[in-house]
């Protein structure tokens, strides 16, 4: 199938991969894992331009695979979550794609069944993090290695919403409404986290909700809103992700309480970091800020929606802000001792090479979008900016580093112990009585006589 | 090829290796492999000999024992042979010749097993079916020195004899209410039975059965067995033993349960999913690498009940192509297990760290296998289930469906343990290397079967074997003239 | 006769069940599988039972004989009940080795 | 054969299977065991099986008898000494 759509994620996804893989050559623990990027670009190319689900489901479970492997690699954890989550999302697809096969020939990637839309949804949201479902999408983001997490934020969620934009095709409330409450969350969380990945992880979901938010729409403006986001968020966020790495790798931390004056030891990644982040808070101009205009333009005819992605983008704005001011600008926090590392000139060329795609991308919008759009609303835009800007400066101890908040990471403990309950019961049914065995085949030879009874 | 040659040649070898062992001590070896080579031959060439039905002794089918050759038979008498012949050269290579009582048990249960596939006589079904259990009780527990051994063939014994009694009640219910024993007459005659009487037939075959096949109610010895016998043999029950029950549950269930409208395959969809459920969970919690994979056997002969449940063609299809696929890969995973088990002297899934440096390409080959059997897509374990899933779908079973794709979820989650483990640093060095040459050469042999199955939907041949089988299976008709004639 | 031969082989059915599921004694539980068949066998049997007929053995003295196939059934049943009694019975002998007990519910080394 | 005859070995049977489940000594309850194989054997005449009684009469009262009276003398003796015989 050949579209703009799957044209232009055909050719996000090498833009993406070629970087990752670049930023991943040295740190690689063995040639295997060199080899993984371009593994996930096989597939997510295969996945993106399958011809019917069954095809769309598997490349993108292997896609999720190669990520896993990816993961693995730094903390085994969080790949097992990410793992178990993304099947679990794929066999409800799975699941979903047998039932749509049942007249023959396998479906085709688009509209379903009215009765299967919402195992499809389901299943697409644990891949496109939908609330509830987007446990794994936190620790997966913050936890990976730099590379992994840019082609996750950049990439892999997208595939979910690939999967909804193809799924969607009449207006969706109850879609939208996940997406709102997605751009919400993200905006709330990000701020109040002291994990600069993490951060940023909350930031995609925010930046994911709007997505979603512009595909419920079910109309053409929506999706090609939806797209161009897609774009700069997955060019902006990958840059992001690179520069939160870079960071790690200079001061062997992410605690944004703990990193030193980055901007005097690394001007230039500073920079890039601001690039990066000035298209994503929708400074207008930028490929972020037209995009943004263009969500908000098809979201036209929901007042409510529109309010509420407004406050959202001022909310990714100041949690850019603080990592920002804690990340670059913050002097004197540093615990460590000595000089930060250098860099390595790959991922100096990586991220150069982000850099390059997001300024590119932006001319590009300018000029198919026009400025009649790109100057509609330069004015509300630039204000929510300094407004959000204005706030975290006059609040500074609600961003204080040293906080902790309440996370759904929090819950996956307790949930774990509640599944383990009647896990264990079920142990102990096979305690090794050969009588209490036999009573029990006894009586379930009853139930099958009494089910067959004519 | 006259289809008794196929439970000829195994008896015969049964019967003569205690003769060698009195007379030619030192001949038992290559009389063993000899019957082995003779054994599968004669079973791949009557399997490849196409449809034939025979009647022993030139009586009518009425009276005489037929044995049938059809599509479902061809699948399952290749199934036995490959399994059989893999468990030999294991069993070869672990043991030796030296006990040669194992290998008259041995070719007594391949005996019984073909006898039992190629049979078209109720009765004569479960004559086949006790001399095969009563030599799987006893390799279960041999040599019976480990008092798991004797503690799970013991268990197994009680089961399987409750099962037989089942089977004995309902067979001979069967015979009181129409006289017939053949299965082609019987299939004719018994929806005029009374109601009652059937129900009651169906219910006492089924649930001896699921005793045979491991299905959730009988299910309980399943583990222990394929957990405590030695490595070989557990290939074997994985891989034929348990299959060979579904393969009567098959034909049963198409041939004489049919008639009892869709009750019988509701209860085989029911018990298909609590058994799939239930082998997933318990799986779960092992720490034991065999009794994990004792518990996904579990799991997956509950996969097949639920594929026979869909009571379509394209449910058996799938029933036999998993069958097939679970043989190739669980067969591969106990032997790796039991070699990497014996080089830790221990089972324990904790202390298997660092045994990828220590044999890489038998770790190499559990990820294939296990990566196979969890449902990882381009692999043949996610094909038959995706055939599964089609044919549950057109049933409209979709609680079934649902167990399923959750459990390959989890057994995605718990395979994934003794891999980590694998991979995972060593606290020691393994204490054992003894070489395998011939399991080596088994398991990749096993790995190849995988791949090779994995393409089975593309390659012609075997997609069109494999939907035959279907469409023959499910058309009991058809099976009923070509006995009768 | 027939009514009172096949709710004996019931009854006999029954009491056998209750003893493996009773029992804790080993030797029991192997004395109830008997029991079960010894009811099963009866049940066959009774079916090829017709009123005032004749064995169908030779020398054939002629009248109505009775359906042959039960008993051949029957025979052969009897034969591998005995064949899993008497391995049924070997095991107990191993087990009581390992175990130094019969007591079924002492037998329980493997679970979960 | 009368039917009270019949009903009078159906009653019996039944009250050896009894003794055979419920007798506290276990050379008690074999003993009734042979009884009851000895009473089917019977009950199989009369049912017009002279062949299966033949069987039943030598099988189960003789040969299962005489195994169960072997294992129970077996595992008479202390249990745990250790496994002698090697079975290979």
């Amino acid at each position: 199938m050949t579209d703009p759509i799957s044209t232009t994620l055909t050719a996000l996804a090498a833009v993406m991969t070629v970087p990752a893989a670049l930023y991943g050559w040295n740190a690689a623990r063995s040639r295997l894992y060199r080899l993984l990027p371009w593994l996930f670009l096989l597939f997510a190319w295969q996945a993106i331009t399958a011809p019917n689900w069954l095809v769309f489901v598997v490349f993108l479970e292997l896609s999720s695979l190669t990520l896993f492997f990816f993961v693995l690699s730094k903390d085994r954890e969080t790949a097992f979550l990410y793992l178990y989550s993304q099947l679990a999302g794929g066999a409800c697809l799975l699941l979903g794609t047998a039932l749509a096969a049942r007249g023959g020939a396998l479906p085709a990637v688009g509209a379903v069944p009215p009765g299967l839309f919402p195992l499809f949804v389901i299943g697409l949201g644990f891949k496109a993090a939908l609330p509830g479902l987007h446990f794994w999408l936190p620790p997966t983001h913050s936890k990976a290695p730099a590379e992994a997490s840019a082609l996750l934020s950049g990439y892999a969620v997208k595939m979910g919403v690939f999967g909804l934009m193809r799924l969607v095709e009449a207006p969706s409330p109850a879609l939208m409404a996940a997406g709102v409450v997605m751009a919400a969350l993200g905006a709330l969380q990000a701020p109040l986290q002291r994990d600069a990945k993490r951060l940023l992880a909350y930031s995609t979901l925010s930046q994911l909700g709007f997505i979603v938010a512009s595909v419920a729409t079910g109309t053409e403006e929506g999706r090609k809103a939806a797209l161009l986001l897609i774009v700069a968020h997955a060019l902006a966020k990958g840059l992001l992700f690179l520069t939160a790495g870079s960071l790690e790798e200079a001061y062997d931390t992410r605690d944004l309480g703990r990193l030193g004056p980055a901007a005097r030891d690394y001007p230039l990644l500073f920079g890039l970091f601001l690039v990066a982040s000035l298209s994503l808070a929708g400074l207008p101009f930028t490929v972020g800020g037209l995009a943004k205009g263009a969500v908000k333009a098809a979201l036209a005819d929901h007042a409510l929606t529109q309010a509420v992605l407004s406050a959202a983008g001022m909310g990714t704005t100041m949690a850019l802000a603080k990592m920002a001011s804690f990340g670059f600008l913050s002097s004197g926090q540093r615990k460590g001792t000595g000089r930060p590392r250098p860099l390595p000139p790959l991922a100096w060329l990586s991220m150069a090479l982000f850099a390059a795609a997001l300024v590119m991308a932006s001319f590009a919008a300018l000029k198919t979008a026009g400025a009649e759009v790109a100057t509609k609303n330069v004015l509300v835009d630039s204000l929510l900016l300094i407004g959000a800007v204005i706030l975290f400066v006059r609040l500074p101890r609600i961003f204080r580093p040293d906080r902790t908040t309440p996370d759904v990471a929090d819950l996956l403990a307790p949930a774990g112990r509640m599944l383990t309950i009647p896990l264990s019961r079920l142990r102990r049914l096979h305690s090794g009585h050969l009588t209490f065995y036999l009573a029990l085949f006894f009586g379930a030879t009853l139930v099958v006589l009494y089910l067959l009874r004519p | 090829m006259n289809p008794v040659l196929a439970i000829v040649a195994p008896f015969l070898a049964a019967f003569t290796i205690p003769l060698f062992f009195v007379f030619r001590k030192k001949w038992v070896g290559t009389a063993v492999i000899l019957f082995g080579v003779l054994s599968a031959l004669t079973a791949l060439f009557v399997a490849a000999g196409g449809e034939a039905v025979t009647v022993m002794g030139g009586w009518q089918p009425e009276v005489g024992i037929a044995l049938v050759v059809d599509s479902l038979t061809t699948a399952f008498l290749i199934l036995a042979s490959l399994g059989f012949s893999a468990s030999l050269s294991a069993a070869a290579e672990t043991f030796g010749y030296g006990p040669w009582r194992f290998y008259v048990l041995f070719f007594l249960s391949w005996a019984a097993t073909n006898g039992i596939i190629l049979t078209g006589d109720l009765f004569n079904l479960f004559v086949f079916f006790e001399i095969f259990s009563v030599a799987a009780y006893l390799v279960v527990a041999y040599p019976p020195r480990s008092w798991q051994a004797i503690e799970a063939g013991f268990k197994y014994l009680i089961f399987g004899t409750v099962g037989a009694l089942f089977l004995l009640i309902g067979i001979a219910y069967a015979f009181m209410a129409t006289g017939q024993l053949n299965m082609a007459i019987l299939a004719r005659v018994l929806p005029r039975a009374p109601e009652a009487t059937l129900s009651v037939v169906i219910g006492c075959l089924v649930v001896g059965l699921f005793i045979k096949s491991g299905t959730v109610p009988g299910h309980f010895w399943l583990p222990d067995a394929h957990s405590s016998a030695q490595t070989p043999v557990s290939a074997l029950l994985s891989g034929v033993f348990v299959k060979v029950s579904l393969y009567a549950l098959i034909r049963l269930a198409f041939l004489l349960f049919g008639s009892a409208d869709d009750r019988v395959f509701f209860v085989l969809l029911l018990f298909g999913t609590v058994t799939l459920c239930l082998g997933h969970l318990m799986a779960f919690q092992q720490e034991d690498i065999k009794r994990l994979l004792a518990y996904s056997t579990v799991a997956q002969v509950g996969t097949i009940v639920i594929a026979i449940g869909c009571a379509s063609s394209g449910g058996v299809t799938a029933a036999v192509y998993h069958a097939f696929n679970h043989m190739a890969a669980k067969m591969g995973l106990f032997l790796v297990s039991g070699v990497l088990a014996e080089d830790r002297a221990s089972r324990d899934i904790a202390q298997m760290g660092g045994l990828f440096r220590h044999r890489p390409l038998f770790v190499l080959a559990f990820c294939l296998f296990a990566a196979s059997i969890a449902g990882i897509p381009p692999l043949n374990g996610f094909m038959s289930k995706w055939f599964l899933l089609v044919a549950a779908a057109e049933r409209g079973a979709l609680i079934p469906a649902a167990a399923v794709v959750a459990g390959t979820v989890l057994s995605a989650a718990y395979y994934l343990r003794p891999i980590t483990a694998f991979f995972g640093p060593a606290e020691t060095e393994p204490p054992h290397h003894r070489p395998h040459p011939v399991t080596g050469a088994i398991v990749a042999l096993l790995a190849l079967l995988c791949l090779v199955l994995a393409l089975a939907p593309y390659i012609g041949p075997l997609k069109e074997g494999l939907l035959a089988v279907g469409r023959d299976t499910v058309n009991g008709a058809r099976y009923i003239e070509r006995v009768l004639r | 006769m027939l009514p009172i031969s096949y709710g004996t082989a019931i009854v006999v059915f029954c009491i056998g069940l209750y003893t493996i599921l009773s029992k804790r004694n080993l030797f029991k539980t192997v004395i109830g599988l008997s029991l079960m068949e010894g009811g099963v066998l009866m049940l066959i049997t009774s079916s090829g039972y017709v009123p005032g007929g004749v064995p169908a053995l030779l020398p054939f003295a002629g009248g109505e004989p009775v359906n042959p196939l039960p008993h051949s059934f029957t025979l052969t049943a009897i034969v591998i009940g005995a064949a899993d009694v008497a391995l049924a019975l070997a095991f107990i002998i191993k087990i009581h080795r390992r175990y130094g007990t019969v007591d079924i519910d002492k037998i329980r080394g493997l679970r979960g | 054969m009368s039917t009270a005859f019949f009903t009078f070995l159906a009653a019996f049977l039944v009250v050896t299977a009894l003794t055979a489940s419920e007798a506290q000594d276990m050379l008690s309850a074999v003993i009734a065991l042979s009884v009851f194989g000895v009473l089917m054997a019977i009950i199989f005449v009369i049912l017009q099986a002279p062949d299966v009684a033949l069987t039943q009469a030598i099988i189960n009262s003789g040969l299962v008898t005489s195994l169960f009276l072997v294992a129970y003398s077996q595992t008479q003796k202390r249990g745990d000494d250790p496994d002698r015989e090697d079975d290979r």
